[in-house]
């Protein structure tokens, strides 16, 4: 009788032994149980909403991984501050042509290896991500037809045709130089398990889902690092991440929902920071003949029975600005007359589907997401009924991020939907693409041949003057003719412990360096 | 026993076959990656490339093939969201699993066992009223919601435990209290009807006829049958432990099998998907397994028929 | 003792006769499965009379109006009783709509799932050897998944919508009835009049549908009763995952969900749909509990 | 002085419906060394006086008056923890239900050797453990020894109500209630196992009240009957006058509805059944079912009339054979 027992307690303190074994020995470094504030001990312990999903800084195309990967790689040039692009290891450059570049890299700089990084390592990036269609930042490198060693530490790159955007792209995120050597040696697997780059922080650990880790490269080339250990955690949870922050277990998290505006304000050593993004929200519309939304009168009506300041007053408390264009204030080519503004007339909605036809009233299918940007789901409801106000009945078809990517991308909404979409390059020629016929077809279907000429003459366009004055005139002509009507440019929050001292980038992206202890 | 043991794991055979092509077909349909890997503005081409470099576009039955060949070789496809093998992503969100739903069992077990011994022994007493109406309380209310305010009272307000996490001892503490609890919820009252059943058995009333004391007589004479149905209907639960796991672990960012399975499904990361329900389908098989074993240890009855 | 016997045989007459009668005065004389029918008529008549009760539209937002705290709150009003919403919706008002759908779906699904159940369970029990080995097969598979899994997965394929997640809960829950009617009919099989039946030559189809299912009906009544609420709940943590019913429509497990990121500022958006499922999932539980003393099936 | 003795005892059960009472006002005795049967048919309260003796009625019955003296003490004043001592040790019990009334999760020796370790504190384990198997053989249990290790259930009905006896008789009370101890067993079994308990009994000189319905066992086992009828005794005799003579009409209809061999005339079951508790006729609970019965009957509970200290009947219809004192 007694043995049983025995046997049964064994099997439970085994059970619960392993339990806290596997416990003890799976981490590393996650406890960071310091006081609310607490960074003197050189740690710095950031939360964002997910995690990264690779250590390939050219697979990778996410905010999330960009603010790891800026502090771990270098690239040929990079924006500061005020978006203003500049160099970044290049300590000069030559335009040879309208289709050659010269660039001469800094002497010196040492991948976290201790190897030296040179024009073999920089040709050897980026012939990868312009060649090889299985990497996430593929599509945009297409444009650059051949990298050459001119010597050690000059390389030379030939694009298509005049390329405008190109120090954009060697700005861009997947620029990113990788040690040639090292992945050649090792595997491209290899690389991602234990990832080597020359920037200010190398890596430590990375746990799914979880953490990344990553230390002082003391061997940096630059200011050295100003932290000595940078935690970024993922957690998906917003009221956690918030919790997180309140109680000092980290110093800055990211996407505050405006809810939780007041907790991180109102508690003692923590406050809110807010910060422009590139990403706009807006309704696409169909222009393919059959849709209500094909007619000119009704998309206004549509836009003028939208109250983009409301939307933006209430339930967004502020968090965004009324737009009239896809390319966001920040981004080389915005129009400044369309930024920060909005049309509402209620009374002209109804008098323009009158004239349209629909005086008894319209039906159409809004399609939107729900928790794919923050509250699009709320903001959608909204629209519905602003829309219902003035006589268009909107059947509200609501999805999750997933689903709704499907309809998104294989074109199966109706009418409209409604989606956020970014500058990646900070350029309007990344935004104003979509207005071109090529990529319209099967989208909206708007298909205006002047818009295709401006943009097809602005990309191939070396100057700067006339070039922005083709990207506003496109701008113009779409907010006429509406193939999207836009909300208004979404706003990142932060929350800042008092701690350390942080201003927020128009691309989202973190310096850790630039993230001072208080 | 051999006999048994092999029965069962005989009888796996055709189950798991059910159960990948089950999982498969789910998954088949379950729509595109692609979209999800790439940003808005990526264009159709953009997403033609990369649903080639995936090998998406083969016809179901090769792809249905390819899959059970690969099961059987361990291979359950390549993460499309971590671009890694599946099968060892999944394997290493075990541990993370297994230890807090292995201390929610110890919390539901330190919560439902005395308190289904106590109301049962206090039948129709305001005691067994107010544990019975608890019980019933803790099944109702939904999982997260206990989580988050335990994160709002004990972790943010009284600062006593972590946020979220993994880590030490103290992380540990608030997810396990919120996955024990509904399961204990369930347990309770299932301790508390066993209990009851036990104790109008004849044999306790012999044992009461000999004067052993009260305490020993429901410790060494009930308890003991009270927890063959118990188990029983515990391994039942798993259900509720493995969809509670799914909520606790992302409610407190605990990185176990549970988060990952919905961040593969959110990302229909489906080589993923399908690694984590098989594993999971074999981990509850084995756990029932287990629990038929447990009865040999436990029940003599069985040991001798 | 002798009470306890003589509820027992006022429990099989009522069983012989079907006495809807005795029915009533046991029901009477349970204090808790009262208060559960109460409840569950309550619910029913708020969620039939929806239209006639809810004082606001329950989608029509109103800016001029977020998050307004409960009536008895300082700043509340008692225009709204529990408050209003981030998109200023009378929460009271969303209350009583999501009601319908919780209801519906907590309801409908069960029905679904509980045919499926019953099916399978007498058909694999009375014809047994190689129908009952296979359909016995499949629900092990079916168990050894948990069901929210197979939930979320089929939920990435067809989007959730009443209609699909009423069919998808169904389809995924109903092993346990086919597991438990299956033991139930085993035995049934074994017992004269149906041995009887068989003897003189009746159809299955009609043994199966004059002996057996009419026999395993008071089984099947507690489960249904019981999964009613365990579904309410499920409904409710696929809301959390992002997966339940989708605005416009209310539920619930929507309403708790929305103001999950609420919960720390604004308590009441997210409190009263928890408290509405907590209170309407114990009356269930109370009502099935009760049955299941009354019933007594062997479960 | 009597070993045991019962006066007046009142016992009821308190449920959600009310009050029942079980036992209203029984009384009666046990002498050293002998054999006191109970006889009545189910729900009649004798289960009900043999769990009240041992206080067992769990927490919803209540013994509210009346006295149970052993040896001089009255039980019903006894702290719980003094009950305990009595239990097992000096008054001790054989259920009805062999087959469920041992723990099947625990073997069959130890649940003996609970008993001895519980009232003889002086053994040490082994000593206790040689004593039950010493009582295993005693009670007849081939290969004690080995036996000592098996689960009930590897054990016949007879096997495991002499397990029953040896539990009982482990402590060497000075009474044994047996509550129809063999009415689950075979007849075969029957006779061995009524025959074990005279044995041992005697061996031991303890007491015992029989309950049973069982008339043939009682002819065979007791010395004294009890008849019992709706919570209270209604006859009380020496066996062999209470057979020869049965004075209480329901205890002619025991009589008479139980097949003899010796009597060939066809048997009579007493017509309607045990009134239950809680709807109790007025009067003599008999009465409904009396064929003897007269208008007084129906308004007024008969006292009990006494022939002498151990001769009683309950019974309007001896008033005036019986001056009542």
């Amino acid at each position: 009788m007694k043995q049983r027992w025995e046997w049964l307690t064994f099997i439970a303190v085994l059970v619960f032994f392993l339990a806290a074994c596997s416990g003890e020995s799976g981490e590393v470094g996650t406890d960071n149980g310091t006081e609310n504030g607490s960074v003197s001990d050189g740690n710095l312990v950031i939360a964002q909403s997910a995690d990264i999903t690779t250590l390939d800084p050219q697979d990778s195309l996410s905010t999330n991984g960009e603010r790891i990967f800026r502090n771990m790689y270098n690239r040929l040039f990079a924006r500061n501050q005020d978006m203003e692009i500049v160099p970044e290891i290049v300590e000069s450059y030559e335009n040879v042509d309208d289709e050659t570049w010269h660039f001469n890299l800094i002497e010196g700089i040492t991948f976290h290896n201790g190897e030296e990084l040179t024009a073999e390592d920089v040709k050897f990036s980026l012939e990868r991500v312009m060649t090889d269609q299985g990497l996430k930042e593929y599509p945009y490198f297409t444009q650059l037809v051949e990298v050459n060693v001119l010597d050690t530490y000059t390389v030379e790159i030939v694009t298509d045709g005049p390329m405008p955007t190109l120090q954009h792209v060697l700005a861009k995120s997947g620029a990113d130089i990788l040690p040639k050597d090292y992945v050649e040696e090792v595997g491209m697997d290899g690389f991602v398990e234990n990832p080597i780059g020359s920037g200010p922080y190398q890596f430590v650990s990375w746990d799914v889902d979880s953490e990344v880790v990553l230390e002082k490269f003391e061997d940096y080339y630059g200011e050295p690092g100003i932290w000595d250990m940078v935690t970024v955690r993922a957690i998906s949870e917003s009221s956690t991440r918030v919790g997180e922050l309140l109680t000092g277990g980290v110093q800055l998290i990211t996407d505050v929902t405006p809810n939780e505006w007041d907790r991180v304000n109102d508690n003692e050593g923590t406050s809110l920071v807010q910060g422009e993004t590139t990403r706009v929200m807006l309704l696409m519309n169909r222009l393919t003949e059959g849709f209500a939304t094909s007619d000119e009168r009704v998309r206004e009506a549509i836009d003028l029975a939208i109250d983009q300041q409301a939307i933006v007053d209430s339930v967004l408390r502020g968090s965004g600005v009324p737009v009239r264009s896809r390319v966001p204030e920040g981004v080389f080519g915005t129009d400044p007359d369309l930024y920060d503004t909005y049309v509402h007339d209620k009374e002209r909605a109804k008098e323009l589907l009158a004239e349209a036809g629909y005086e008894d009233g319209l039906e159409i299918t809004l399609t939107a997401p729900r928790g794919r940007y923050p509250l699009d789901g709320e903001v959608a409801e909204l629209i519905a009924v602003m829309l219902g106000e003035v006589g268009i009945e909107v059947n509200l078809e609501l999805l999750e991020s997933g689903t709704f990517i499907d309809v998104y991308s294989e074109n199966e909404n109706e009418e409209l939907i409604m989606i956020g979409l970014a500058d990646g390059l900070l350029d309007a020629s990344y935004s104003l693409v979509h207005y071109t016929i090529d990529r319209a077809a099967g989208q909206t279907d708007y298909n205006n041949p002047d818009v295709d000429q401006l943009f097809q003459d602005a990309s191939r366009n070396l100057d700067e003057e006339s070039r922005l004055q083709q990207f506003k005139e496109i701008q113009q002509v779409v907010a006429e003719e509406r193939p999207h009507t836009f909300l208004y440019q979404d706003k990142v929050n932060y929350g800042v412990s008092d701690s350390i001292q942080f201003e927020p980038r128009l691309d989202e992206a973190l310096y850790f360096d630039h993230i001072q202890p208080n | 026993m051999k006999k048994f043991i092999i029965k069962r794991l005989l009888e796996l055979i055709p189950v798991l076959f059910i159960i990948t092509f089950v999982v498969f077909v789910l998954v088949y349909h379950a729509g595109d990656p692609v979209s999800l890997m790439l940003p808005e503005d990526a264009s159709q081409e953009d997403r033609e490339y990369m649903r080639e470099s995936l090998g998406l576009n083969d016809p179901f039955i090769v792809q249905y093939a390819n899959f059970v060949m690969d099961i059987t070789r361990g291979n359950f496809g390549t993460s499309t969201r971590y671009d890694m093998d599946a099968l060892p992503l999944v394997i290493e969100r075990l541990p993370a699993t297994f230890e807090l739903a292995g201390a929610a069992m110890l919390v539901a077990l330190a919560i439902s066992i005395p308190l289904g011994i106590w109301s049962a022994n206090r039948r129709n007493s305001y005691v067994d009223l107010f544990i019975t109406g608890g019980s019933v309380l803790g099944k109702a209310m939904p999982n997260f919601w206990l989580g988050i305010m335990l994160i709002l009272l004990l972790a943010v307000n009284y600062q006593a435990f972590p946020v979220s996490g993994r880590g030490t001892f103290m992380h540990l503490v608030l997810p396990a209290i919120t996955l024990g609890t509904s399961v204990a919820a369930e347990m309770t009252r299932l301790v508390r009807s066993s209990m009851l059943d036990t104790l109008g058995q004849d044999y306790i009333r012999t044992a009461s006829s000999k004067g052993v004391p009260y305490v020993k007589v429901v410790v060494y004479h009930a308890f003991r049958n009270t927890l063959i149905p118990v188990i029983t209907i515990t391994t039942l639960q798993l259900s509720i432990l493995v969809s509670g796991a799914i909520i606790t672990e992302s409610v407190f960012q605990w990185p176990g099998l549970g988060m990952l399975l919905v961040q593969a499904v959110n990302a229909r990361d489906m080589a993923v998907v399908q690694a984590s329900v098989f594993i999971i389908a074999i981990l509850v098989i084995l756990i029932n397994l287990i629990t038929d074993l447990i009865y040999f240890i436990i029940d003599p009855r069985i040991k001798h028929s | 003792m002798s009470e306890a016997t003589s509820e027992v045989k006022k429990v099989k007459t009522y069983k012989r006769s079907g006495n809807v009668k005795l029915f009533l005065k046991l029901l009477a004389q349970s204090k808790t499965g009262m208060v559960g029918l109460f409840i569950l008529i309550s619910v029913t008549l708020i969620a039939i009379f929806a239209d006639f009760i809810a004082p606001y539209s329950p989608t029509e937002p109103q800016l001029s109006d977020i998050l307004v705290p409960p009536s008895w709150q300082e700043g509340g009003t008692s225009a709204y009783l529990l408050g209003t919403d981030n998109l200023g919706r009378d929460v009271f008002s969303r209350l009583i709509y999501g009601t319908r759908v919780s209801l519906i779906v907590g309801v409908l699904s069960v029905v679904v799932a509980g045919f499926i159940g019953l099916i399978i369970g007498v058909v694999s029990a009375y014809f047994g050897k190689w129908v009952d080995q296979i359909l016995m097969r499949i629900v092990d598979a079916f168990l050894s998944i948990p069901s929210i899994l197979f939930i979320m997965v089929i939920l990435t394929i067809f989007s959730p919508s009443l209609t699909v997640l009423i069919i998808v809960i169904g389809l995924t829950t109903w092993v346990n009835y086919a597991r438990i009617i299956r033991g139930e009919v085993l035995s049934l099989k074994e017992r004269e009049f149906v041995k009887a039946s068989q003897t003189i030559g009746t159809s299955h189809l009609t043994i199966i549908r004059k002996n057996l299912i009419p026999n395993v009906m008071s089984t099947f009544i507690v489960i249904s009763t019981l999964s009613v609420a365990t579904t309410i709940i499920l409904e409710a943590s696929l809301s959390f995952l992002g997966l339940g019913i989708q605005p416009p429509d209310i539920s619930w497990g929507g309403m708790l969900n929305d103001g999950r990121d609420y919960l720390a500022t604004h308590w009441w958006m997210g409190t009263f749909p928890g408290i509405a499922i907590t209170i309407t999932v114990l009356g269930i539980i109370f009502l099935g509990d009760w049955l299941r003393d009354v019933l007594d099936p062997r479960l | 002085m009597n070993l045991l003795e019962v006066k007046n005892l009142h016992t009821s059960f308190y449920t959600d419906h009310g009050v029942i009472p079980a036992l209203t006002g029984v009384s009666f005795s046990v002498k050293k060394g002998e054999v006191l049967g109970i006889v009545g048919e189910s729900g009649c309260g004798k289960s009900v006086t043999s769990l009240s003796i041992l206080q067992l009625l769990g927490n919803k019955g209540k013994i509210n008056s009346g006295s149970i003296h052993f040896k001089g003490q009255d039980l019903t004043t006894f702290s719980t923890k003094k009950m305990r001592k009595v239990r097992g040790n000096e008054i001790s019990m054989i259920f009805q239900e062999p087959l469920t009334s041992l723990n099947p999760l625990i073997r069959v020796g130890k649940q003996i050797e609970e008993t001895v370790l519980l009232h003889k504190e002086e053994l040490s384990k082994i000593e206790a453990r040689n004593h039950a198997i010493n009582m295993m053989k005693m009670v007849g249990i081939p290969q004690a020894e080995e036996k000592y290790a098996y689960y009930p259930h590897q054990l016949s009905g007879g096997m495991r109500q002499r397990i029953m006896i040896a539990i009982a008789l482990a402590c060497d009370p000075e009474l044994l209630i047996a509550d129809e101890p063999t009415t689950a067993l075979d007849v075969t079994i029957q006779e061995q196992i009524l025959g074990l308990m005279k044995k041992i009994t005697r061996e031991l000189d303890t007491s015992i009240i029989l309950i049973t319905h069982d008339l043939g066992v009682v002819a065979e086992m007791v010395d004294r009957v009890v008849v019992m009828y709706s919570g209270q005794v209604v006859e009380e005799n020496e066996v062999e006058k209470f057979f020869a003579n049965p004075k209480h009409p329901y205890s002619k209809g025991l009589i008479r509805s139980t097949p003899s061999i010796d009597q060939e005339d066809n048997l009579e079951s007493i017509k309607g059944s045990v009134p239950t508790p809680a709807n109790k006729p007025s009067g003599c609970p008999f009465h409904p079912r009396c064929p003897f019965a007269m208008e007084i009957c129906k308004s007024q509970a008969p006292e009990n009339m006494y022939y002498g200290e151990e001769e009683m009947v309950n019974c309007w219809l001896y008033k005036e054979e019986v001056k009542t004192s």
